[in-house]
Parts: structure tokens; C-alpha cells; sequence
């Protein structure tokens, strides 16, 4: 019996993270990590689109923004039902996603890249600009926080964690169990050669929309969880900062891998969160760390450790069977 | 002219060619043979300079060339002209090749000269000078990529699989040119998956197994080989 | 040249829950387009805690205290400001939190009252003290009270007919919204109208122009010191010779440099520059702020200053140095007991909102100087 | 009348930075098919060094200038030697990760070095002159003439020059330039370098009429974008044109649309562009 | 007839790739399309797969106009091709590659997906054993689980048809599927593709390779600048004075 499986693993991991609200010393850490955990989400959209179907999209800020203000606005000025609210800001954000995707997807490689960062900045700026919707610069104050859900209350660092833990996990069962589905071959099969997969008889705009509206609906679940989590919002969420940031997480956690993003999410924020002391100046450090990792890792830390692990395993095997072993799969 | 001692290539963990010694004499024709991924292309690379040796010498006219950069080995007439072809597809045939006559640039009157006597080497691309290259068929295209390393006046000429597919009239054609190229004092050295065509032109030629040499000879010596025909020559 | 090895941002090691330490919170923009904005407040509270600390502390129900203060970027940003104070709370438990800008000071009235923290509001918006927040202090004076004297100033040396170019962010349309028709209710005409956001432009030819084909006679502009700067700069470029009002935000001391000479903002009027105010303890502390800082102060630096030394005075009134409200409610004795070195401002009071009620000081250039309105 | 071509004027000026910035940017983009994010930073850079060389050393504007584009130049060259060269076999997306890190390291040492004030550099040629009712600073006469004159200098330079056209073989086939005898290597850095000192340049007269601090480069890069798509990624002269339709429009946005939605108007030029044509305005039709 | 086109044409710019070009294949056996470099053969192909719009005329399968379809939904109706330049999913295995080939014969969406409906299993399956059928065919069983980026030019061509029986044709497009391998491995190829028509496969084939064409096509078709020179049995074409000179020059046997 091996103790060290995968799965033993990742169970552990998850009783780990269920308990964490009682080993937690201060309400602080769980704060950052509940945060974490809403980028990661995020992180998962782009990741599904950018990662599996090669479409490097930057205007997911923006759709992190539009479900964060589709929530702030129902539940501030329509004065919606939380739960109704978190539906329709998802559905939202899928919609626009939807009309958006139409259009860009039409494009290809820096010109999809370029086209959705102009996308999402154009967001950024109508949300900024349209005052007499968004508020414009002020922002809005006072987003309600999850309501009731019969005898389960949301009012404490603790709930809100487990509540945003449990949509993260339910986030990543989704992701996994797509890319191993034929739906994810489908994915990967445009991000290898978009031509070949058209003419092998995939239809690659179909199912290019379908996992950019999926990667936009995790944007915007994100944002939604974030708008009540923070209770305040203002355009800059939408900004191309964020959008850096996210697109920091996923790299270096590891592109088009399953836990890259969640890795990438948390090593970073814990990290930049130690690294206040440097205050402005922690991009001295970030910057280059992000340019070695992408040189040398180019799939991420996830990436990295699944070479080496692969590794270890050629060097066990070569060590029984010889060196012959390895020719034969590499020759 | 040429000499390869012991020459190995590895990418990554991967050898890709091994024991591999070939002499080039000057103003032969050389032609290597062997089936896919036999090693051909790898030694081309490696004695232009775009692979790096990892064991064994090269020499070019009595010069070490292990180490030197490919632009370097160009302008010491070393010039392949690559499998795929490597043209620059939004610049017109002729802009193609005047860049083939790069490193020579200073030479204005001889540029227009080796022009000349490509064009007449094969006047389609004279008919098409002003068209992009990326909009030539495939055969065209090889035409242009040979014309392309005749430019620049080379000493030693490695032509990669320079038939692929073309069309029969065309591959007659391609292999007289190369003929006539050596005729004017070109050193050739070849690579062929079309034995007979080749080794019919050639002075010599090397057999090419898993990254190895196994037989090499003279041309009518491999020809009349039981091994070589079956193998590579068919029927 | 920037003050990095002085600014203390916590032994982030001691975690500070130190007996007698208490931990002083910081959020503010300390990178970005209003870092030296964010920096001059972060340094006004700072030269306060090192002076305090200087000196040994202070004493509180018998106890001595030193304090600690903790400074944490936000990039302007109130959900950064938001996150940052939770974590001030948290890690350091600081009973109060300075942050000096309005949106952050929204977005930390959310939670404030329910985490317990004071807020050291350093913004003129008048919302902020509006909404009736109990923990809320509001350092500088509510711009309200320039409306009147600006105008009146402008109107009667310059012309009827205004043209504003402010900054779009919310205190800047918040103070246009404010100015305009009391503007109008004088009897004066808004020709032009339009906000010009500093972060995303910083040439100002295209817009200036646009006003100044409607022939104001006044132009009304503000935000950071430095951009409002060169939006006069260029407006004279571009002909115009009418006069200014500035929005408290910009202070005419910093706009100098980059207008070239005050000659440029000949008939402006803005806030009364501290280095020219008459108040007796300025010129000490002038001096002190200049020998550990390297330049002129700023009254965001000051009022900073004076906001500290309050809040540890309201401390020792009330006998707490970690019960917010009790502290919030002893701000009064607090401003009474700052000692008259550190009275570089007449702060009398604290209304009932938490506005410390400061005497408003205005001034004007006039023939290449600034002079004090009355 | 008079207010449109005052406008048309101010949009001359700004167009002329915008062309400067966009020329570097598709060069590279061209030639390397790196979209580099850091480019931005590097016209901040200009900035700071042609303002260092003036303040600090009391040299004269154009020298500092000179200085500055060798400067800029030189970490232009760096950056392909040690970072983006050893990307050359990675993924497209790398290349852009790469220089969004170089950006963000590029700020933040602007920042530590010079602090995060706004600075203004006071150039010899403040001068305000008016002819016909119409105000020009003799500075922003400058940008324009000095940014036509370095465009004609470069678009000769590449289509009259061995070297200049080694630049465009390289940016059609890397493999090609190589089997000619182009040392890649070199023509690499070459154009970084001319890229680098483009963006001094560009900034280097553009600030003397704007503020010199860390973020200046981050609206202009964007903007620089949308005008490489709109003239098509690579093409020399598309950059320029695009760069002056953008100034224009801009300016006369803000002047008969609206001042506040003026900076959307580049964005949605652009996507309207390639909802049209997904490959860009001049994109060669292949298939 | 399976396929027919009708006054068929591709024009790019000024210059006719493909011009006026009538053909039919008659199902169930092996054609070919010969002609000189540039003569429009690959352009042609790319017609009838919807990869180009034609210029004008019509491309008709089983006589329904499926001109204007797009590229996936002609593969969807039993049209499958390969490209000169071999192009594979570089960076999966070869039964990866191969699996996701019968896509477009399962129903599964991302609902399936999420929930891992029976569906989904079943039809996952249904590919897994599609693709180890057509592994065998080709005989790259062995290589199943080979990265397609470390295995040889030949290997890859075949992996290729593979992936295009994966789609479950009735008629396949090969486009020099002989080009750059060795004699030795053309006439396995040759056997190969006999198999497959033998399997009730109809065959049409670009091809230089005269020797393998001429004793494995029924029917061919000649092409030179875009035009039908002629077309006829092998034995028809060998004799065709203007095919001899356009194309085949000398020795026909290359
Ligand atoms: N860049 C590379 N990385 C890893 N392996 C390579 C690389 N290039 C070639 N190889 C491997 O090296 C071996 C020799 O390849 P090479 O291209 O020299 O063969 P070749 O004889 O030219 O074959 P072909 O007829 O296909 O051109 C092959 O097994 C090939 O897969
Ligand atoms: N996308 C394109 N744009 C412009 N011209 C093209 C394009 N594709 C092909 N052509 C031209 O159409 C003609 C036919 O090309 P095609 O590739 O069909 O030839 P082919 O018969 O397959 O030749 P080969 O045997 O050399 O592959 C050629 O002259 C080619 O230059
Ligand atoms: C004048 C300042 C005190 C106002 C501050 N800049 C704000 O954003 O609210
Ligand atoms: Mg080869
Ligand atoms: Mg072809």
C-alpha cells in the first residue's frame, strides 16, 4: 500500500483547507487566502481558454469587473435577492462574453491577444466613464454580503471563506472534468492547429465560443464573489493591472496545467504579501522573477515539477531496464 | 576540401548522428543517402554551423569549422539551401535573391552577373520575378531557394533533398542544373532519398542508417551494391 | 532622491501585539501616479510618531507607550485601501488607520464601525462626514468653505465667465459639482466644463484649447499639484490671461517648480501654502520638516503632523490607547491639549460629524507673490 | 475654422509621438514577433535620462537627448541578448509574459532611481509663437519636424541599405536570413537598438510639453498598439499613418464628440477594424 | 459519382490556380491528380475540402451542392484530406492525435462533460477503440503512445491518414503522401493505400512519384496551370503527348 498517491494527496490537501479556518491565527490569513481563492477562479477561466484552446485572451479583468458590477449594481440599486443577484451577474457576464467572443474570436494569436486587452480596456473605460450606471469613479459602496441560505449565515471571515472554497473546488472539478473529456481534446486539439482540427471536422468557432463564455463565466463568478467579499467596488478592478496580475498567476503556477493556477495564485499574493515591506518597489524583485520563471519554466512551477517527476521516474526505470529504455522513447 | 573526423550531433540527450567521417574533394559531387531521419539534414546542419559538434572535427579547406557561426561559414562559400526552403515570402523572387548575394553586397556588377545566370538557369523565375516568393508552387519555390544559395557564389553547394516533390520533368531538370552548377566549379554535396537520379550524377556517395555511416563508395560501387539498390533505389 | 531608509514600515517580524506599542495604521497611494502626494501624508504622520517616540513616549493611565507605525501601499486603489486595513486590524490591531484619499475612506466606512478602528480621513469631501459614521475623523477642512471666498476673489478681480478643467476623480467632481452653481447663483456663467483624468493624460493642449475658445475669464482646475500645474502652464501658452481657482488638492508652493515662476499663476487663488502661513510654530517646523525630508512641507504634510499629535493626545484623555470610541470621543480634549509647538494650524474643534473645524486659510498670487486672503 | 486647425495642429503633435513609439514597437513586432510590453518603459526611460543628463550634468537638450538614445539603445540590446533571445523557440505567449515582467521591473526602478514625483523638463524652445491666430510652441514645431525627419531617416535606411534590408529578410524567415549569411544574432539586436532609441526620442521631445514620471509610458504603449493593428502588425508606413490618424481623431474627438470618451475612441477604432478584418487593416490575404 | 466539380475555379489576384476544372470520382476507386509544380493539384484539393472558397463553379457530393460549406462540416459528410506539409497535433501522442479524428462522429457536450453522462463514457470509448482500429490499419499500434514530434517523416504521414480514417470517410484526399520517404517505405505506403480501397474506400491522390502512381491509380487526371490537360487510365496518360511534354519529360519513371 502506498500512502503517497495522488489522491491521498490531494485529499489530504483538502482537509487541509477545510480546516484552516480553526489553525488560522488571525482572521488576516484567511482574509488573503478567501482572496486568493476568488483570483484563482478567475484564474481558472483564463486558464481554460488561454491554457487549452491557445486564445490568449486579456480582457478577463474586464469580465471580472462586469460580474463584479452586475452583482453590486442588482443587489445596490435593484436591491435583488444576494443569491438571485450572484445568477444574473454570471449570466450577465456570459451574455457579453458571448457577444464579445462572437467577434474576437474571429481574430487570431497577438491579434486575439491585443484585441480583447483592447476589449477589456474599453470596459474598463466605460465603467469608468458611465456615471449615471457604475458611479463612475466614486465606485459603489455597500454591497450586502451573501445572505442567508435557510440556517447558514455568511456574516464571518470563516464563512465566507468556506463559501468561496466551495465554489473554487467546484471550479476546478468542472475544469478537470472537462479537459479530460473529449470537449477538453476538442480544446486542445484547435490549440495545436486550429487548420487540422477544421478539417478533421471540428467545429473550432463552436467550441473556440463555448470555452471563452465558460472562461468568461468563471470571470465573472470571480468578480461577483469578490464584489461581496470586499463589499466595495471601483472601475479600477477592471484595469490591465489586474488583468497582469492574473495573467502573472497563471504563468508562473503553470499554463495549461490543472493546478497551476491555484498554485500560482497563492504562492504569489502570499509572497507579494511578504513582500510589503518593499512597498513600491517589490516589482524590483517580482518583475525579473516572473522573466527567469518564464525563461527557464516555461510551464510554470506545476510544469516544472511534472518534468521532474517524469524524470525521477525515466531515471528509476533506466536504472532497471537500462539505458536502452530511454533511446527507444525518444529516438 | 571538406573533412568530417568522427563527427557526433546531439539534441538534448539525443545523438543524432555518430562516427560520421565524409571527405568532400574539390569539384565532386558528393550525395548522401538514407531514409528518414537518418541523419542527412543533421549533418548538414552541422557543417554549416546551425548545430553545434558535440564530439569529432570539421574542416573546411584545411580551417577548423566546428565552432564557427553559420554567417561565417556563408561568406567562406560554405551555402546550404535547406529542406523547407527558407525563403522570405513577402519579398519578391528577385528581392529573394539579391539577399541571397548578401554577403557579397559590395559587389554590385557581380550581383547583377550571378542574377543573370540564375534567371537563365531557370527563366520561370525571371517570368515571375515580381511576384512574392510565398506565393510560388512548391517546385518554384525550390527553384528560387537553389537560385537563392547559387547568389551568393558558393565554394561548397549542400543541396537537402532538392527533388521533394517535384514533378518528374522538373526533377530531370533540377538534377542536369546541378550537373551544370558543377560544371562551372561548384562543389556539391547532396542529399538525396532518389538514389538513382543522385548517384547517377555523383562522383561518390555515403549511406546513411540510424545516424551512422554503413556503406560508402563510389557512385557506380554503390550502385552496383545488392544493399544499396534494394534499399533505396527500389525494384 | 526619495526617503527610503527613514521610512519605518514595521519590524514586520514583531508583530507588534508589544504591550507598550501601539501600532499607528497607514493605507495610501505609495506607488503610481500619486505616490509623492501619498508619501507627503505618509510623512507628516511619521515625523509626528518619530517626534513622539523621540521623546520618549507617551504616558496613558499610568503606562508608558511608544508607537508603531505601519504603512501599506494601495495604489489609490479604496478595495486595495479596504484590504489593507483588514489586514492592519488583523496583524497589528491599530485603532486607528490614516488613509488620504476619499474613496478609501468610503470603502473603510463599510467595516469600520463593526471592526472597531478609527479612520484619519485625510480628504476635504464632505460626504465623508456626512454619512454619519461614528469613528471617523476628518483632518482637513471641508472644501465647502473655499467655495465663497474663491469665488468672490475670481469674480470680482477677473470676470464673469468661468471654465473648469478639473480632475475627474471623485473628490474633483464631487467639489465641481459643489462650485458651479454657486458660481452660477453669483451671477457668473460656466462656459466650459469638462474633467481631464490625470493618470491617463498628461499633455493638455487639445482640451485647454477647447476651453479657451470660449473665452472664460476664470479658469477652475485641480487634482495633484504637478499636472494642475501644467494645465496652467499651457492655458497661458495659449493666450489665456484671465486667473485661476485652484482646488485644494494642488498647493501653489508645489505648482511652482513646474509652472516655471508664480508669474504663471498671476491671479490664482488656493489654499494659503504652509511655508506662508503666520501661524507661530511654522517656522520650527519648517525647519525640522526640511532637515529630515529635504524639501519644503506641504499642507498635507502638516495637517498630518497635527492629526497625530491629536490623536495621541485624545488617548491619554482617554485613558485608552486601544478603545476606538473612547478615543473618538475624547478628539475634542485631544485637539485642545496639542502643545504650541506643534500648533502649526488653528484647529479649534471637531463638529459633531468628525470635521476637525479648522480655520480656512486662503491665498492668492499677486504681483509674483503669494499673500494671505482674509 | 481657426479652432479646427488648431486642432488639426495639436493632433500633428501628438500624432508625431504616437508614430515614434509605434514605429519601435512594429519593428520589433516584425521583426521578432515579440509584442513588447516593455516598450513603454523603455520611452519612460528616454525620459528620465534625457531629464538626468540636463538637470544633473547641465548638458545641453540635444546632447542629453543623444545620450539618452544610445542609453535606451543599449537596454534595448540587453534585453534581446538576455531575455528575449533565449525565448526564441518558446511559445508566443512567453515573449509577452517576458516583457510585461520587464515592465513592470523597468517602473519599479524608475521609481527606486528617481523617485515617483511628477518632473518637467524645461527644453530651450519654450517659446510660444502665433502666426495667423494660431498658438504653436516652438517645441511642438520641433516634435513634428524631428519625428518626419527621423521617419524619412529610417524608411531610407531600410529600403536603401544592405544592413536596413537584412532587417526586413530577417523578419520574413529567421532560418532564410541565416542560410544567406545574416548573422540573426546581430540584425537582433540592431533592432532592438533601433527600436530603444526611437523610444528615447519619442519621449525625449514629447516631454518637454508633458510630465516626466514612472506610468508615462502606459497609455502611450497601449495607444501604440492599436496603431500597429490599424497600419498592420510590422509595416513601417502603416505605423506611421496610424499614428497620425490617431492623433487627428483624437483631437478633433475631443473637440466635436466628447473630451471625456475621447481615449475610447482609439479602442473602439480598433476593435471596430478588426471586426471587420480580423488580420488588420493591411495584412497580406493569405488563404 | 461521389464527388463532382463543375466548371471549378480559383483565381488569387490576376493568376487562374485552378481554371474550369470538371472532375468526377466514381466511388470505390483510386484516383489521382498529377501535373507540373504550381499546376493547382494542392489548390484543387483545397477547393473540394472547403479549405478555399472557390473563385466560381460548383463542387457537388452525391449530388448535393456542398460548395459553400465550411471546412468541418464537408469532413462531417465523409470528406477527409492530408496536407502536403504533414500537419499534426505537434504536441500530443499519436493515438492522442488519432482520438480526437473521430470527434466529429460522438454527440458529448460540456454538459456531458461536467457531469460525465454515460454518454460521454460511452462515446469516449467509441473513439479510444476507433483510433486503435485505425492505428492498426496503418500499422502504428507500437507507436500508440509516441509523442508525434519524435517520430520520423514516414511514421507521421501514416499517423496522418490515420487521422483522417479516424473520421470515418468515404472518401479520403491524400496530397503526396509519398513525398520524402524512401522507396523501401513507398511501396508500403502503395500497399497501404491498396488496402484501404480494397476496404471500400474511395481514394484520390496527389502524387510525383510516377512509378507508384501509375500501378495504383484506375484514374487520373492532369492538371497544368490550373487547367484539365487530360485524363484517363494510367496507360492513356503515359501515352499522352502533351501530358509527355508538360510533365513527364524523358523518363517517365523517376
Ligand atoms: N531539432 C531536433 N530536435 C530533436 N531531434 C531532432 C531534431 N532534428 C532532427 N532530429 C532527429 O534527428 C534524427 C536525424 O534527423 P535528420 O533530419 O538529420 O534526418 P534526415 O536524414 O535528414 O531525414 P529526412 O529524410 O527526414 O530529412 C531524426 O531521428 C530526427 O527525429
Ligand atoms: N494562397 C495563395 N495565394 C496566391 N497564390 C497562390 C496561393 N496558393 C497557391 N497559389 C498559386 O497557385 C498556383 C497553384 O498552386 P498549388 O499549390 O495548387 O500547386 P500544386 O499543383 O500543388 O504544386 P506542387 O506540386 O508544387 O505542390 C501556384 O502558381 C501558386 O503560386
Ligand atoms: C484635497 C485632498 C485632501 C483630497 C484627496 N486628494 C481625495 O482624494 O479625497
Ligand atoms: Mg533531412
Ligand atoms: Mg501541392
Amino acid at each position: 500500500m502506498k500512502i503517497l498517491t495522488k489522491r491521498n494527496g490531494i485529499i489530504a490537501l483538502i482537509v487541509f483547507a477545510f480546516s484552516f479556518p480553526y489553525i488560522a491565527q488571525n482572521d488576516y490569513y484567511l482574509h488573503m487566502l478567501t482572496l486568493s481563492f476568488i483570483w484563482a477562479i478567475a484564474v481558472y477561466g483564463i486558464n481554460l481558454l488561454s491554457g487549452y484552446t491557445g486564445y490568449l485572451s486579456l480582457a478577463h479583468a474586464g469580465f471580472f469587473a462586469i460580474g463584479a458590477y452586475s452583482l453590486g449594481l442588482l443587489t445596490v440599486k435593484a436591491g435583488m435577492n444576494f443569491w438571485l443577484a450572484l445568477i444574473c451577474a454570471c449570466l450577465i457576464t456570459c451574455a457579453i462574453g458571448f457577444l464579445i467572443g462572437l467577434i474576437a474570436l474571429r481574430t487570431k494569436e497577438h491579434f486575439f491577444a491585443i484585441y480583447t486587452l483592447c476589449v477589456g480596456y474599453i470596459i474598463y473605460l466605460v465603467i469608468d466613464k458611465w456615471e449615471g450606471l457604475t458611479e463612475g469613479v466614486r465606485g459603489l459602496i455597500g454591497i450586502p454580503a451573501p445572505g442567508n441560505i435557510g440556517p447558514v449565515t455568511f456574516d464571518t471571515a470563516a464563512s465566507q471563506y468556506y463559501l468561496v472554497l466551495i465554489f473554487l473546488l467546484a471550479v476546478i472539478l468542472i475544469v478537470y472534468r472537462i479537459i479530460r473529456s473529449l470537449t477538453g481534446r476538442t480544446y486542445i486539439a484547435i490549440r495545436n492547429s486550429e487548420d487540422l482540427a477544421q478539417t478533421i471536422g471540428i467545429s473550432t468557432m463552436k467550441n473556440k465560443l463555448t470555452a471563452f463564455v465558460l472562461s468568461t463565466f468563471f470571470a465573472g463568478l470571480a468578480g461577483a464573489l469578490y464584489a461581496s467579499f470586499i463589499r466595495f467596488i471601483g472601475p479600477d478592478i477592471g484595469s490591465t493591472a489586474i488583468m497582469f496580475d492574473l495573467l502573472m498567476y497563471l504563468l508562473v503556477g503553470g499554463i495549461g496545467t490543472l493546478s497551476g493556477p491555484l498554485v500560482g495564485t497563492l504562492l504569489l499574493v502570499i509572497l507579494s504579501q511578504n513582500l510589503q515591506f518593499l512597498q513600491e518597489y517589490r516589482m524590483l524583485i517580482f518583475g525579473p522573477l516572473l522573466t527567469v520563471i518564464i525563461i527557464f519554466y516555461p510551464r510554470g512551477i506545476a510544469g516544472a515539477f511534472f518534468d521532474w517527476q517524469r524524470k525521477r521516474k525515466d531515471n528509476a526505470l533506466s536504472g532497471v531496464r537500462g539505458e536502452l529504455h530511454i533511446k527507444a522513447e525518444e529516438g | 576540401m571538406l573533412k568530417l573526423t568522427d563527427v557526433a550531433v546531439n539534441y538534448g540527450s539525443f545523438t543524432a548522428i555518430n562516427h560520421v567521417n565524409i571527405e568532400v574533394a574539390e569539384g565532386e559531387i558528393v550525395v548522401l543517402l538514407g531514409a528518414n531521419g537518418a541523419g542527412k539534414s543533421t549533418t548538414f546542419r552541422s557543417i554549416s554551423g546551425i548545430s553545434k559538434l558535440s564530439k569529432g572535427e570539421s574542416h573546411f579547406q584545411g580551417m577548423p569549422i566546428g565552432g564557427r557561426a553559420p554567417d561565417r561559414n556563408v561568406r567562406e562559400g560554405i551555402v546550404q539551401c535547406a529542406e523547407g526552403r527558407k525563403l522570405f515570402p513577402q519579398m519578391t523572387v528577385q528581392e529573394n535573391l539579391r539577399m541571397g548575394a548578401y554577403v557579397h553586397r559590395k559587389k554590385k556588377a557581380e550581383i547583377k552577373d550571378s542574377l543573370e545566370y540564375v534567371y537563365h538557369l531557370f527563366p520561370i523565375l525571371k517570368e515571375k520575378h515580381h511576384d512574392e516568393a510565398g506565393s510560388l508552387s512548391g517546385g518554384q519555390q525550390q527553384m528560387l531557394a537553389i537560385g537563392r544559395a547559387l547568389m551568393s557564389k558558393p565554394k561548397l553547394l549542400m543541396l537537402d533533398e532538392p527533388s521533394v516533390g517535384l514533378a518528374p520533368l522538373i526533377v530531370e531538370q533540377m538534377f542536369q542544373v546541378i550537373e551544370e552548377i558543377n560544371r562551372e566549379g561548384i562543389t556539391i554535396l547532396l542529399a538525396e532519398q532518389n538514389a538513382n537520379a543522385a548517384l547517377s550524377i555523383a562522383d561518390k556517395g555515403y549511406v546513411f542508417e540510424n545516424g551512422e555511416i554503413v556503406v560508402q563508395g563510389t557512385a557506380s560501387e554503390l550502385l552496383a551494391n545488392d544493399e544499396v539498390r534494394k534499399a533505396y533505389i527500389g525494384a | 532622491g526619495c526617503n527610503k531608509g527613514d521610512s519605518p514600515v514595521s519590524s514586520s517580524g514583531s508583530k507588534g501585539k508589544n504591550d507598550n506599542v501601539v501600532n499607528i495604521g497607514f493605507s495610501g497611494p505609495l506607488s503610481g501616479a500619486a505616490a509623492l502626494y501619498g508619501k507627503r501624508t505618509l510623512n507628516g504622520v511619521e515625523m509626528a510618531v518619530n517626534e513622539i517616540n523621540d521623546a520618549g513616549g507617551f504616558e496613558v493611565d499610568g503606562k508608558k507607550y511608544t508607537l508603531n507605525l505601519v504603512s501599506l501601499d494601495d495604489k489609490y486603489l479604496p478595495n486595495e485601501t479596504g484590504s489593507n486595513a483588514k489586514r492592519l486590524i488583523q496583524e497589528y490591531d491599530t485603532p486607528i488607520i490614516f488613509t488620504p484619499h476619499s474613496g478609501g475612506v468610503l470603502a473603510l466606512q463599510v467595516f469600520n464601525e463593526q471592526e472597531e478602528f478609527i479612520i484619519g480621513a485625510y480628504t476635504s469631501e464632505p460626504a465623508v462626514t456626512e454619512s454619519g459614521n461614528s469613528l471617523t475623523v476628518r483632518i482637513p477642512p471641508n472644501y465647502e468653505g473655499y467655495i465663497e471666498p474663491f469665488t468672490t476673489y475670481a469674480m470680482e478681480n477677473f470676470g464673469k465667465k468661468i471654465a473648469a478643467l478639473p480632475t475627474s476623480s471623485q473628490y474633483g467632481k464631487d467639489w465641481t459639482e459643489a462650485v458651479l452653481p454657486h458660481w452660477e447663483k453669483q451671477g457668473g456663467k460656466v462656459v466650459y466644463n469638462s474633467s481631464i483624468d490625470f493618470t491617463k493624460e498628461t499633455d493638455f493642449f487639445t482640451i485647454v484649447t477647447n476651453a479657451l475658445k470660449k473665452d472664460p475669464d476664470v479658469l477652475f482646475i485641480g487634482g495633484a499639484s504637478e499636472p494642475t500645474a501644467k494645465v496652467a502652464k499651457q492655458a497661458r501658452e495659449l493666450g489665456f490671461k484671465g486667473g485661476f481657482i485652484i482646488m485644494d488638492q494642488a498647493k501653489l508652493d508645489q505648482m511652482k517648480p513646474i509652472a516655471g515662476s508664480y508669474e504663471t499663476l498671476e491671479g490664482s487663488i488656493g489654499v494659503l501654502p504652509l511655508m506662508d502661513s503666520d501661524e507661530e510654530a511654522v517656522p520650527a517646523f519648517v525647519e525640522k520638516y526640511q532637515k529630515n525630508y529635504k524639501e519644503d512641507p506641504s499642507s498635507e504634510v502638516g495637517l498630518n503632523y497635527i492629526a497625530m499629535y491629536a490623536f495621541v493626545e485624545a488617548m491619554k484623555s482617554a485613558g485608552s490607547v486601544d478603545d476606538a470610541k473612547a478615543i473618538r470621543k475624547h478628539m475634542q480634549d485631544g485637539l485642545s491639549n496639542i502643545g504650541p509647538d506643534q500648533k502649526i494650524y488653528d484647529i479649534p474643534s471637531i463638529d459633531e460629524n468628525g470635521g476637525f473645524a479648522s480655520t480656512i486659510v486662503v491665498g492668492a498670487v499677486e504681483n509674483g507673490k503669494v499673500v494671505p486672503i482674509r | 475654422m481657426e479652432i479646427l486647425i488648431q486642432q488639426l495642429f495639436n493632433g500633428l503633435t501628438i500624432g508625431s509621438v504616437y508614430s515614434l513609439v509605434a514605429l519601435g514597437l512594429t519593428l520589433v513586432y516584425g521583426i521578432l514577433h515579440i509584442p513588447n510590453f516593455a516598450h513603454g518603459a523603455l520611452y519612460m526611460l528616454g525620459g528620465y535620462i534625457t531629464l538626468s543628463m540636463m538637470t544633473l550634468y547641465g548638458v545641453n537638450y540635444w546632447i542629453a537627448m543623444f545620450v539618452s538614445i544610445i542609453v535606451v539603445g543599449l537596454l534595448g540590446v540587453l534585453l534581446e541578448r538576455f531575455v528575449f533571445r533565449l525565448l526564441r523557440e518558446a511559445p508566443p505567449l512567453h515573449d509577452k509574459i517576458a516583457a510585461i515582467g520587464i515592465l513592470l521591473f523597468l517602473e519599479a526602478f524608475a521609481q527606486f532611481v528617481w523617485g515617483a514625483d511628477f518632473h518637467t523638463m524645461t527644453s530651450p524652445y519654450g517659446q510660444v509663437v502665433n502666426i495667423l491666430g494660431l498658438t504653436f510652441t516652438l517645441q511642438r514645431l520641433l516634435i513634428i519636424v524631428s519625428a518626419i525627419a527621423v521617419m524619412v531617416l529610417l524608411y531610407l535606411f531600410l529600403k536603401k541599405t544592405y544592413t536596413g534590408s537584412t532587417i526586413i529578410a530577417m523578419s520574413q524567415s529567421r532560418e532564410g536570413a541565416s542560410l544567406v549569411g545574416i548573422n540573426i544574432n546581430k540584425v537582433a539586436m540592431l533592432t532592438f537598438m533601433i527600436s530603444g532609441g526611437l523610444a528615447a526620442i519619442a519621449s525625449s521631445l514629447a516631454s518637454p510639453i508633458n510630465l516626466v514620471f514612472p506610468g508615462m509610458g502606459h497609455l502611450v504603449i497601449l495607444k501604440a498598439f492599436v496603431i500597429i493593428i490599424l497600419g498592420g502588425m510590422g509595416s513601417i508606413p502603416g505605423a506611421i499613418v496610424g499614428g497620425y490618424i490617431l492623433g487627428f481623431s483624437e483631437s478633433l474627438g475631443a473637440t466635436y464628440i466628447s473630451n471625456d470618451y475621447k481615449d475610447i475612441i482609439a479602442f473602439i477604432l480598433l476593435v471596430i477594424i478588426l471586426t471587420v478584418k480580423p488580420t488588420g487593416l493591411f495584412a497580406k490575404g493569405e488563404r | 459519382m461521389l464527388i463532382e466539380t463543375k466548371n471549378l475555379t480559383k483565381r488569387f489576384g490576376g493568376l487562374a490556380a485552378v481554371n474550369n476544372v470538371d472532375f468526377s470520382i466514381e466511388k470505390g476507386r483510386i484516383n489521382a491528380i498529377i501535373g507540373p509544380n504550381g499546376a493547382g493539384k494542392s489548390t484543387f484539393f483545397n477547393l473540394i475540402s472547403g479549405f478555399h472558397r472557390p473563385t466560381s463553379g460548383t463542387v457537388l457530393f452525391k449530388g448535393i451542392d456542398i460548395t459553400k460549406l465550411p471546412a468541418n462540416e464537408i469532413a462531417g459528410l465523409g470528406i477527409s484530406r492530408t496536407f502536403q506539409t504533414t500537419s499534426l497535433f505537434d504536441q500530443s501522442t499519436v493515438l492522442d492525435n488519432v482520438i480526437v479524428g473521430h470527434r466529429l462522429r460522438t454527440k458529448s457536450n460540456l454538459v456531458d462533460a461536467i457531469l460525465r453522462t454515460k454518454r460521454l463514457k460511452r462515446e469516449e470509448a467509441a473513439c479510444r477503440d476507433k483510433a486503435m482500429e485505425v492505428l492498426d490499419i496503418v500499422g502504428l499500434t507500437e507507436s500508440a503512445d509516441r509523442m508525434v514530434s519524435s517520430i520520423s517523416q514516414e511514421e507521421k504521414k501514416r499517423t496522418a491518414i490515420a487521422l483522417a480514417l479516424a473520421t470515418e470517410p468515404e472518401i479520403i484526399f491524400l496530397d503526396e503522401p509519398a513525398a520524402g520517404i524512401n522507396p523501401d517505405e513507398t511501396e508500403g505506403l502503395t500497399e497501404l493505400i491498396k488496402k484501404l480501397n480494397r476496404s471500400g474506400l474511395t481514394v484520390c491522390l496527389i502524387e510525383h512519384k510516377m512509378h507508384m502512381i501509375m500501378n495504383l491509380a484506375d484514374h487520373i487526371m492532369v492538371l497544368n496551370y490550373g487547367e484539365k490537360i487530360a485524363e484517363g487510365t494510367p496507360k492513356e496518360i503515359r501515352g499522352n503527348e502533351a501530358v509527355i511534354k508538360a510533365y513527364l519529360g524523358g523518363s517517365a519513371s523517376a
